[in-house]
């Protein structure tokens, strides 16, 4: 099996897509002959042609609203945003619109359809090219919302996006495109040819929605992590030596409840992580359910670990970061408790 | 500080309740001197008719000039019926809100041709993507009263299950998209649509209507955009009715001379047209969906009526403009010059008007005792309680099980 | 004192604002002449002149982006958006703009502005005019959010937020605009006037933004509500007999945790309560961030008592609605678990 | 399905890497030809300007026409030093960037014009919402070099606390707004402050700057519809550099002649003015700026132009379009252009230019340098680490107090 980063796994799930079925088009701000700026569309436009794979003006309502019609034709549309932080302006089309149409037409229209968006920090982006706005749209009912950890999970959960027949919210750890991180800010960058999930087959598979993965077993404390963390939250068990069970998300929307609650209900202790700001973020979601269904198990308060309630800064990145080492102290903090 | 006069400009309406309307000043082209090019010209050759007006019923009921879609007096009389049915309907139905029978309705008086001759000039399988102003759509395509009715009064026969507000239908199989309570938001998707449309190679394109106001949304820069980069066999109404809620048109034009003049900014067709003129509805609908058949893109109409009642059963327009407006208003009344040319040609009398009138009346009397038969949002039955949980999703996910046992149904 | 409703008391608070500062301007949809769709703004144009008190286009977006902008001149301005539902083709310049305003210029200006919006259901408006959407302008850093429950403190709230000098997204219950509810979906409407918190003073004064309230004292559980709830809590906890204290929350950003965790460490038993659907409602920030405060105070699992994760029904409004029977269930069940 | 033919239309840019690109076909209005109305016109009179081309320095580089702002030399040499130091500027921060001294950079090479005659023709007092390429207005304005160096590499003395990308300047001292990294919210931001302006009965006005791409966002809309309205004190640019990263200005414009013509549709005054030419950008602001400031509202202007370099540090431009098509841009250089009308008046020479180069390079290296005395990104000293709690709100809440105790600092 060839070994993919995140990027090539992404371009290998849409190229599948699109030679599987005609009624698949891709489109997005800078998505069609440039192949996207982060390359996830790199040489489709080529091989599929203008119409199927193509750029679009810079206005994110008009992409949502256009996904959103073509769906209605019965077409299946990808449409990238180019970064998680510039999808406000889509937010009506997404929240009034594309969630609602199967709802308030009584099945009549349907808007099967995925958003696409690179996210999170870590790339010195700062407030504009960072963010982690996936708590919006887990209140969202309707959305489906996917965040990938890995190449291999990358292109099982796209193509599986598009085939749910319903939105889904597509976030992408930019982060870790080219590797994974451990939340170490120096180190130098690893290669996804040395991660198990870095192998990946070339013709289509999918990866289940709803389902999490424990990728780390233990007794110590649970911790769940989507993204970016996932690998932050590894690096942190082995360098603390906590004994912590780590759980991958993978689907936020609807979240794997059944994993987690079995995980928490061995361990006691737990640790939610998200990267966005802390209040009412989606770890909120998660230990506001996690503590109803697991009260009588819990041995210590679940841990928010969590970006800070500020705008992500530039230069401060790492001061605002959930660090390998603010990891281990979390992890530490819930196993000490 | 209070002394009304305004440091920024603000625009004000001609007319504010106790006014006396006078519009003899409007300076509109006359019915017939448009001229009508060819549909599939540059868009350069519509910079006239999106500031003039297209106009085909002239001041004496005659239809003249190079617009005049000659129709058979069968098809008028058709247009007409659809008319007297929606108009006859949306009073039925306002007097039935106010019997507390709906929880909310919105009439479109004065603007049924908008929404009637359109549909007409259209394939009855072009996509539609109205606001919750264009019924007359429905009433058009043939749509089934009763199922209208038991939308609008949410019962167990609502072919929306009760989860949407009265007038905002949906009906697939007529080609007529689900209507948003969000203004504007129909256009991009529209454009979506209609680029699937051509993507797919069919013949079929799409329409979409919003009002004067809403053409301030983002969402119509939006889908004018995407329908002029790429071509999209889709025409955009903006149903020029004067009114948003209590704003006039000129809150939203600004100091635009016309709604039409927008789409030339985008290199589109552009024509504006007198909305209460059947007759020139149908004409102008039929040349853009002409062009948007040959390829030649998208085509922005707007079409200038008047709303002539409330907003919707929330306002009372007596507080925001004059009482007599309406009957100033220039252009008429559609229903009346239909009725008129037809009379004029000898195709129509006062008589079968009157009994068409009965007719349509009966219909929609019988109708709402049928839909009643089905329930009514405070008697019910209304659709079964749990199918609040369906349509989320293709399947429900675990959350909402969970959620229909909590709810215990 | 005058009995008001929540309306005249929000027209009370504007008028005293507009005359007490020239720097006070008030815009929105029908705001104008027509003094607002519910009345919110009724005669202040009149009073204050076309140039301080006006009509927009219907653009949410231009509304906020114009408040931004006047704010950064020093004007003070109170933006109306017609209905809650409406506020996300704004939400672009809410999150990425008003609120970063002053942090990404690290205080060489400033965005200080009300935005206010007819927000929640129990009025039979379908899923756009019906909508909760509080938990995602509580996620984003640089807001305050604001909820009130009553004509006194509607006015105190309205007249504090606008002197913050920061954004304030200001959520009006129109549910309970002319009289509180019980939550039983029949009940004729009750008056304010009859309400202690329906008196409401003539001139200025204000109610401190961050600061909960408890509006009735009790042992067996702690119930935390915000607008229209506070009402239903009320009622269920009378209806029910369960000795429960109820705390109106009236900001949400930031709220009150001295208050909450007071109460909680003596009751041990919360529902916290929205209209909102479920997932990542702002019921969940709250149990989470408790939960962590009170862990060993908890003699219960967090009830959270919430909307459906559904678009608002329309029809179904009250098998959607936390009614006062599902608080009474909901009270019982964390006393009694 | 993958032969290229698209079945709805998808514009392509005349060129692409390994083209030649040839612009002898552009029907481009010759410097001097177009008429300059009354700034006070109705802004119909502006038709005409809004898909013209308002030129004043011929291919002679002499100054002509009905535009020409009768500039002294006095006033173009200083033009011309703050367009030569913006390019040096540019130059040395992306080599520094390269060097892994600042995150990001992005250049305006080749778009100087725009910046600097536009903020020379307005008082300095005006406000402007720039877009992050219009560093010129800067220079123009005498910020401090040394200050906006400390902003790029982020250090202690930036005067925005490290919070923001490069290039992504604020200075309220200089009446210059928070530039944002979501493209085109500042147009509603720019008209609701110019707005004020008038409301405070203030000579000030606004001036905002968007890119060709940005043209397509709704906020684009939502600041013409607001300026339209209320008739804004308040100057829109589209600085059509021609692309937005890889997609041509096709793909915003779709079949609209001009991005200019676009504000004629919202009834406001519009001109297309070369935005190599730094005369006609002077006197086109200056034209805007009289007419706004007599209470006659927006103008839009397009400064048609050309990004002469990549979009920013992260994209590699031969890989969308021939590296030779800057140089074969008809409308040349700005900076060349305006070197060569002085030297054609006998007010400049090549050792005069080739000195105020040097000059001009000596003070960004000693900027440098003195900036990196407070520190850079990688080594700081940066802002202190506990600021990234502050200016959140006026006062920090007791999240962000325990925030920070949290982090330690
Ligand atoms: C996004 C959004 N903003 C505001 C509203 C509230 N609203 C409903 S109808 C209306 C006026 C619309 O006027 P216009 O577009 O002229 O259509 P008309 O009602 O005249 O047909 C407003 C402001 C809404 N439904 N959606
Ligand atoms: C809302 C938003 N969408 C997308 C982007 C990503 N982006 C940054 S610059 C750019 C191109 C802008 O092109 P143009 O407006 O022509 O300005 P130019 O860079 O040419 O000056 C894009 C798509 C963004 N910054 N903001
Ligand atoms: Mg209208
Ligand atoms: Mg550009």
């Amino acid at each position: 099996m060839p070994a993919m980063n995140i990027i090539q796994a992404l371009n290998s799930a849409m190229d599948v897509l699109l030679e599987r079925d005609p009624d698949v088009v891709i489109f997005g701000e800078d998505a069609g002959y440039f192949g996207g700026v982060f390359k996830a569309t790199d040489k489709l436009q080529d091989k599929y042609g203008l119409d199927r794979v193509f750029d679009t003006p810079i206005n994110e309502a008009a992409i949502a609203g256009m996904a959103v019609g073509m769906a209605a034709k019965g077409l299946k549309p990808i449409a990238e945003i180019q970064f998680a932080d510039y999808i406000f302006p889509a937010i009506d089309q997404i929240v009034s619109e594309m969630s609602r149409i199967r709802y308030r037409s009584a099945g009549q229209f349907t808007a099967g359809c995925v958003v696409r968006a690179p996210w999170g920090g870590g790339i010195r982006g700062g407030q504009t090219h960072s963010m982690s706005p996936e708590a919006f749209f887990t209140h969202v009912p309707g959305l489906q919302v996917v965040v990938p950890s890995n190449p291999y999970d990358a292109k099982g959960l796209l193509i599986a996006a598009l085939e749910s027949g319903d939105p889904v919210i597509f976030f992408e750890p930019k982060r870790i495109y080219n590797g994974p991180f451990d939340g170490v800010p120096d180190t130098p960058l690893k290669s996804w040819a040395k991660h198990a999930k870095g192998e990946v087959p070339e013709g289509h598979y999918t990866v289940e929605l709803g389902k999490a993965e424990v990728v780390r077993e233990g007794e110590a404390c649970t911790v769940l992590a989507y993204g970016t963390l996932v690998h932050v939250a590894q690096a942190a068990a082995e360098a603390s030596g906590i004994d912590a069970e780590i759980i991958d998300l993978k689907t936020l929307a609807p979240y794997d409840i059944e994993t987690i609650a079995q995980s928490v209900n061995k361990t006691g202790r737990v640790v939610v992580a998200q990267e966005a700001p802390r209040t009412s973020g989606f770890a909120a979601e998660l230990a506001a359910q996690i503590q109803e269904e697991c009260f009588y198990a819990l041995e210590a308060p679940i841990f928010r670990l969590t970006g800070w309630d500020i705008p992500y800064p530039h230069a401060h990145e790492w001061a605002y970061f959930p660090t390998r080492d603010r990891f281990a102290r979390a992890m530490k903090t819930v196993t000490e408790a | 500080m209070s002394n009304g006069q305004s440091r920024f400009h603000v625009p004000t309406p001609p007319y504010r309740p106790g006014d006396e309307p006078d519009f003899t000043h409007l300076d509109l082209q006359k019915a017939g001197a448009a001229p009508r090019p060819d549909p599939a010209v540059g868009w350069e050759e519509t910079r006239d008719l999106a500031t003039g007006l297209v106009g085909v019923l002239d001041h004496n009921h005659q239809a003249v000039g190079a617009w005049n879609p000659e129709l058979s007096a069968e098809v008028l009389r058709e247009g007409l019926s659809h008319m007297v049915l929606t108009r006859i309907y949306d009073e039925r139905m306002l007097k039935l809100q106010r019997q507390g029978k709906m929880s909310f309705y919105m009439k479109s008086t004065g603007e049924e041709a908008v929404a009637v001759a359109a549909a007409m000039a259209l394939k009855p399988t072009d996509m539609v993507f109205p606001s919750y102003r264009q019924q007359g759509i429905l009433f058009a395509r043939g749509r089934n009263i009763v199922d209208m009715m038991c939308h609008c009064i949410s019962n167990s026969r609502d072919n929306l299950k009760g989860r949407q507000l009265p007038v905002h239908y949906t009906w697939a199989e007529g080609s007529f998209f689900t209507i948003s309570g969000n203004l504007g938001t129909q256009f991009p998707q529209a454009a979506g649509y209609a680029m699937a449309c051509a993507y797919k190679g069919e013949d079929q394109i799409a329409a979409s209507w919003i009002g004067d106001g809403t053409t301030a949304e983002g969402d119509f820069h939006a889908g004018l955009t995407l329908a002029s980069t790429y071509r999209a066999p889709v025409i955009f109404n903006v149903v020029n009715n004067q009114w948003a809620i209590s704003s006039n048109q000129n809150i939203a034009r600004g100091d635009a001379p016309t709604f039409a003049a927008k789409g030339l900014g985008y290199g589109l067709a552009s024509i504006r047209a007198d909305g209460n003129d059947f007759l020139a509805v149908y004409a102008a609908t039929q040349w853009a969906a002409e062009r948007a058949r040959q390829g030649k893109g998208a085509t922005l109409l707007e079409l200038f009526t008047y709303r002539g009642d409330a907003h919707s059963t929330s306002d009372d327009p007596t507080k925001y403009r004059p009482k007599t407006e309406f009957d100033r208003w220039p252009l008429g009344d559609p229903i009346e010059r239909l009725k008129q040319h037809l009379i004029g040609k000898d195709e129509w009398d006062e008589d079968r008007h009157a009994k068409l009138e009965e007719q349509m009346t009966a219909l929609v009397v019988k109708s709402y005792k049928e839909a009643e038969s089905h329930g009514t949002l405070h008697e019910g039955p209304l659709s079964p309680t749990e199918s609040i949980f369906e349509d989320v999703y293709a399947k429900p996910d675990w959350r909402l099980r969970r959620q229909r046992q909590d709810l215990g149904v």
